[in-house]
């Protein structure tokens, strides 16, 4: 659906350049909850803007290619590049915020905003029919129809995040980005908006990525999942296998360093803090907090490989890729 | 807001005196008896006998309920209130026409300049405005009659309207000897507008809800006017209410400069006369008349902001 | 290093030239401001008299010295006072808060709106002919402090909740202490450009008093010089430099005010912004 | 003396928003008791959701807030009693706060270490500054930071978790006896949260301070604590030691609460549907949770849940506990999923 190979997007700002994603390869497939990890400041909102072909000064695209399909009505695949996916926001790709007070136009109904972005995109014309379609969607949500009468101020956090998942998939895109859409949230709402998407996902079979900092969050609703460090991926595989026996030394202490309710273990967190994304290692972005460092993380950074079906990992712990491994066998 | 009508407490006395000294410095002699006499009946005439209470209960009742502001001593014995009935509409529509003007043209090519603030076009605009913005009123006026009456003789050098009231000839020529003084309002006016309405734009198409709109597939001038517009244009309501004291400050100096027959002019000729009561009525109903714009403004924007509501 | 930027360099120009010519220059004036027919009447510029030479046989040039002196002097009076007066309300009012509080916003509030030309006017017709700069520029005072107390009152009231304020209080800071170590910081770049904005809006109003003859006849000011020419006729006449160069002299100082204004303005969000990031 | 270290005693704060003629009363905090003892340290852990009054507790025992009515009690003496600088130095000596966001705990306009010498000066710890540099060099020293690293810094050249051990450095130097901690680590990156975390538990250990840990995050809460309170809408419906408050709730909005964590090895069960109704005018009279509880009786909507002592020094502010005590085969006939609740076997041998 969306590839992204081996690609750089630096922040160009007079005072320095801020390599915030450096090398990323990355494919987001069809029918699937992709979930994007990994701490502040590790480039993952920057790999949204990237997916979504929203680059804007002093971000630019410095190397990689991006490429997307996508399928047209009359059932024809069709290629986009940069700039050319932004030409289909919504309809085949759309972007749920986090869903903070700031992200709604507070003067303006919610009906409004919701017709804003189906006007140019949508073929349907007469105004009581879009209004009513999107009435049946918020019923099939199981949203009020209040809502769409409202202003924002007058909906709490929860409800806000939902009228932007049905916002953002209501004219049933292929793909959906979901950034954060739980920060800020309470942990009940948090489950119900989580669950929503799912369940929305569930229903168009469509791609969702989410991108989020709370591990436990891709735990419970993704497919596959992609950490990222310092401006890379360090490992990316399917979910259950990732949380059952995490490869990369960063993942692994990661997931070890949570506490459970119930859980006496003791547990530590890592040392250190991730280097600058102005002037990163040479070698592994991980090698100076990483207790298995070696004399060669230190001079190169390894790269993402296949080390078993579908799980991808760069370390130098996991060298050998699985097309050698099968070779030897 | 509405404590305006004690402003009258703040004036420093003595205008008796003061009007004494001008009669008795014109030269003639006078009796100690008579000017006695004389104190004692501007005294009544001012409304200035008894204590600070009863004078300013007296005010009020005369000024407040009565609505009256005594005879002028310049123009004897016509009310004071009749002397701004005849020149308050003056004023008022060239305030009112020429405020909304700059506030209009200012807002639009100020949203313009601050949601596009990249373009050279709005860089230019900005610079325009901040070279009009820092003048005055009254050099406006003055470069206006300079330019307009001496070295380009387009416009009379003082005001002039003919024909009979409301006739077709008296509104074409009162509009045309309006053009000035209101020019040098709007221009004097517009630069701030434009400034504080690019300043705010350029700051909400910063914000989250104009990206998102940007990322919804939203066109450029939907944007403008229904994210950037709606949201920029509510602080500078406020703000309106808040500059129209000073704006009326500039249109009393520029009535005075055109000799346009508005309340500033009234002043003015209540200060080269003398004449207390006048003088006091006329700033009276101009305070009055300017706070209660700014209150009507204040008490106008809920109905603009669905933020705020009275339950 | 704090980073200049365009607006402050060229208004900080044009203000560094205005004060040479008002305080260092009228110093070096061969005539006396004050009287008149010092020198030959109604002269086109020359040499001699660059800006030519006035009805009342005053040198223009020089005279337009004295006259910028005069205007900064107020604008620099009236800024200071208006500017430590509103601080002053503002840190106390968003500081200490409630009742105080009420009664310093509502002074505020009125002050703010009524205009306050009429009630210069007013002031200025009461003592006829014997006002002098002084009292101006007392009026001034009044109504110019609210403008910075309202500003200074949010900017405390939003800094009253930051963390680090209680910080300092759990440091064991007195009010005053936190007051003057942790809150001035932040308001002094503001204070800045609001204190050149009241130059700015002092000598336009006094200027503008004196266009109409209101203010104090006798101290040259930029305002001053325009009411001569104009009671002289000087646009009838077509003597432009009389009326021009005070008039050109108040767009160039009001220029070179508003940059600078601007430019501190700037300047404290970048600082902030700066920060922030 | 007292034997409490803290006590808050039935602690209401109502807050009035918008004007004075339309505007309306919140209760952030409604009638709230709690007492830290004295004889050991303790980790209370104070849990609750956005909205919940947690954060405006912590403001009133750190003496930020008043409170409407009801007192604090700092060793057996109230907090807000006297207004001599003696005491409040006093108190500042005895209580120090830690703030849930680094960057803003610390004026970005001054150096941070500032702060660390203020407060062995103004609070006497010190005397001079010589003696005051020993002192905040020990301080840095034991939350694992070099003095040497750190003077002559500004805030933005410190990374969040960094700044925060600065903030714990700060509060130990009077040696206070309690720390209160709002929201400490929700800032902080999941690599680097247990850092602080153990830390806490480190120096409760070594200075003999007891914490209030004010958190929405219930893994921490567990690990850290000893006792546990949860609140809902300025009540403390639950309170008791952090072992059986978490893994055996009586409160059904604990276990919604629980049930709603994202735990890694513990999959979701599908079922949680978000109410529609905008929680906002419930009437006084009833339970808070009454509208949103699975297990909601007639009772709950018509009376205020009493708090309920539960055996093992807990507190509970429901019905439920009660009618099983009161009449458990009424209860039986009126709602019969309820007789498959957990909490019955709770109640068993004990009530």
């Amino acid at each position: 659906m969306l590839r992204l190979s081996d690609v750089k997007a630096y922040y160009l700002t007079r005072r320095a350049i801020v390599k915030a994603v450096d090398g990323v390869t990355l494919d987001v497939r069809g029918n699937e909850i992709l979930g994007v990890a990994g701490e502040s400041g590790c480039g993952k909102s920057t790999l949204l803007k990237i997916l979504y072909d929203s680059l804007e000064p002093p971000l630019k695209l410095v190397a990689g290619k991006v490429e997307a399909e996508m399928k047209t009505v009359s059932g024809k695949t069709l290629k986009l590049g940069p700039g050319q996916i932004r030409h289909h926001w919504w309809r085949f790709i759309s972007y749920i915020p986090q869903g903070s007070m700031s992200v709604l136009n507070p003067v303006v109904r919610v009906e409004k905003q919701f017709l804003d972005s189906i006007s140019r995109r949508h073929r349907l014309t007469n105004k009581r029919e879009i209004h009513e379609r999107i009435a049946n969607y918020l019923n099939e949500l199981e949203l009020p129809i209040e809502v769409l009468n409202s202003y924002p101020h007058q909906l709490s956090g929860g409800m806000r995040q939902r009228v932007l998942v049905a916002l953002g998939t209501f004219l049933h895109p292929q793909i959906v980005l979901a950034d954060e859409p739980t920060t800020a949230l309470d942990v009940v709402i948090q489950k119900g908006i989580l669950l929503m998407l799912a369940q929305v996902q569930e229903q168009m079979k469509n791609s969702l990525v989410i991108v989020s900092h709370d591990i436990g969050v891709h735990y419970q609703i993704t497919h596959r999942i992609a950490i990222m460090y310092n401006g890379k991926i360090v490992e990316i595989g399917p979910t259950e296998m990732v949380f059952k026996k995490p490869l990369h030394p960063y993942a692994q202490m990661l997931i070890q360093s949570l506490p459970h309710v119930g859980d006496d273990k003791h547990r530590v967190g890592i040392s250190g803090r991730p280097p600058s994304l102005i002037d990163p290692p040479l070698g592994c972005r991980f090698a100076a907090r990483c207790p298995f460092v070696m004399d060669v993380c230190h001079k190169e950074m390894p790269s993402l490989m296949e080390v078993e079906p579908d799980r991808f990992v760069a370390c130098y712990l996991h060298r050998e890729p699985l097309q050698a491994r099968k070779n030897v066998e | 807001m509405t404590v305006i009508f004690f402003v009258p407490r703040f004036l420093p006395s003595d205008p008796v005196t003061a009007a004494l000294g001008r009669v008795m410095s014109s030269g003639s002699a006078m009796r100690p008896e008579e000017v006695q006499a004389m104190r004692s009946t501007l005294m009544q005439l001012y409304g200035l006998e008894g204590t600070l209470g009863e004078q300013y209960f007296n005010f009020m009742k005369r000024a407040v309920f009565g609505g009256s502001f005594g005879p002028s001593l310049a123009f004897y014995p016509t009310p004071v209130n009749a002397l701004i009935g005849k020149s308050l509409p003056w004023t008022i529509f060239l305030l009112l026409t020429s405020t909304l003007i700059a506030w209009v043209v200012g807002n639009l090519i100020g949203v313009l300049a601050g949601y596009q603030s990249r373009r050279i076009y709005s860089k230019i605009l900005e610079g325009f405005a901040i070279l009009l913005y820092p003048i005055p009123y009254y050099i406006l006026a003055l470069i206006l009659i300079i330019l307009f009456v001496y070295i380009n003789p387009i416009f009379p050098v003082s005001f002039n309207v003919q024909g009979a009231p409301f006739s077709l000839e008296f509104i074409s020529s009162a509009v045309f000897n309006s053009v000035l003084p209101a020019l040098s309002i709007i221009i004097g006016s517009f630069g701030w507008w434009v400034l504080s309405m690019k300043a705010l734009s350029a700051g909400i198409a910063e914000e989250d809800y104009v990206s998102f709109a940007r990322f919804k597939g939203v066109g450029g001038p939907a944007i403008m006017g229904r994210y950037v517009m709606r949201n920029a244009i509510l602080p500078q309501i406020t703000v309106l209410a808040l500059n129209i004291g000073a704006i009326f400050n500039g249109a009393l100096i520029a009535e005075i400069l055109f000799g346009y027959p508005g309340l500033g002019t009234l002043v003015y000729t209540a200060v080269v006369q003398s004449d207390y009561n006048l003088l006091m009525g006329t700033i009276s109903i101009g305070i009055i008349a300017v706070a209660t714009a700014a209150l009507a403004i204040d008490l106008l924007y809920p109905f603009f902001d669905p933020r705020i509501q009275y339950r | 290093m704090v980073k200049l930027n365009a607006r402050l360099v060229a208004g900080g120009f044009l203000l560094l030239l205005f004060i040479i010519v008002g305080v260092v220059l009228s110093r070096f004036s061969p005539y006396d401001p004050r009287s008149w027919n010092t020198v030959p009447r109604n002269l086109q510029p020359s040499q001699a008299h660059l800006l030519g030479t006035t009805s009342l046989g005053q040198d223009t040039f020089w005279l337009l010295t004295f006259a910028v002196q005069n205007s900064l002097i107020v604008g620099v009076v009236v800024a200071f006072f208006a500017t430590t007066i509103g601080l002053l309300a503002g840190l106390t009012a968003g500081f200490v808060g409630g009742y105080i509080d009420r009664v310093l916003t509502l002074a505020m509030d009125v002050f703010i709106s009524i205009p306050s030309l009429p009630i210069l006017i007013l002031v200025a017709s009461l003592l006829h002919g014997k006002t002098s700069l002084l009292t101006i520029s007392l009026v001034l005072i009044v109504f110019n402090w609210p403008w910075p107390a309202r500003q200074v009152r949010s900017i405390a009231l939003s800094m009253r909740e930051r963390e680090f304020i209680s910080t300092a209080r759990f440091s064991g800071s007195g009010t005053l202490s936190i007051i003057v170590r942790e809150i001035f910081p932040y308001v002094l770049a503001w204070s800045l450009a609001n204190f050149v904005n009241t130059v700015l809006v002092a000598i336009a109003t006094e200027s503008g008093l004196a266009v109409i003859g209101l203010s104090s006849l006798e101290q040259a000011t930029l305002g001053t010089m325009i009411y001569w020419g104009l009671q002289y006729q000087a646009l009838l006449a077509h003597r432009w430099w009389w009326i021009g160069a005070p008039v050109m002299a108040i767009i160039l100082l009001f220029i070179g005010l508003f940059l600078a204004s601007t430019g501190f303005a700037d300047l404290s969000a970048e600082r902030r912004g700066r920060y922030r990031a | 003396m007292s034997d409490h270290l803290l006590e808050v005693k039935d602690v209401t704060k109502v807050f009035r928003i918008g004007g004075l003629l339309f505007g309306t009363e919140l209760v952030a905090v409604d009638n709230v008791s709690l007492s830290l003892a004295k004889r050991a340290p303790s980790i209370l852990s104070i849990v609750g959701e956005s909205g919940s009054g947690k954060t405006t507790l912590a403001k009133i025992i750190l003496k930020l807030q008043e409170p409407t009515s009801g007192d604090v009690l700092l060793e057996g003496k109230s907090i807000f009693g006297c207004h001599l600088n003696r005491d409040r130095l006093a108190y500042y000596r005895a209580v120090q706060p830690i703030f849930q966001n680094p960057f803003e705990t610390f004026s970005m306009r001054k150096c941070v270490d500032s702060y660390l010498y203020d407060t062995a000066l103004n609070l006497k710890v010190a005397k001079g500054r010589k003696a005051a540099r020993d002192i905040v060099a020990d301080a840095l020293s034991s939350v694992g930071l070099d003095i040497k690293g750190v003077a002559g810094k500004y805030p933005n050249q410190f990374s969040g978790g960094e700044l925060q051990r600065i903030s714990v450095a700060r509060g130990l130097i009077p040696r206070p006896k309690l720390i209160i901690a709002d929201e400490p680590v929700s800032m902080i990156d999941a690599s680097l949260r247990m850092n602080i975390v153990n830390m806490f538990l480190s120096l409760k250990e070594k200075y003999n301070v007891s914490f209030i840990y004010i958190t929405h995050d219930l893994s921490t809460a567990y690990y850290l604590s000893d006792y546990v309170a949860i609140m809902y809408r300025g009540n403390i419906i639950e309170y008791g030691s952090s072992d059986q408050i978490l893994t055996n709730p009586i409160h059904p909005y604990t276990e919604l609460l629980l049930n709603s964590v994202p735990t890694i090895g513990k999959k979701w069960e599908r079922n949680l549907r978000l109410s529609n109704i905008e929680l906002r005018d419930d009437k006084n009279t009833a339970c808070k949770f009454a509208s949103r509880c699975p297990f909601v009786q007639p009772v709950c909507r018509q009376n205020k849940p009493p708090a309920v002592q539960v055996p093992g020094e807990r507190e509970v502010l429901c019905f439920k506990p009660v009618d099983y005590a009161l009449d458990r085969t009424t209860l039986d006939q009126g709602s019969e999923k309820l007789t498959t609740r957990r909490w019955i076997s709770l109640g068993d041998g004990s009530c």
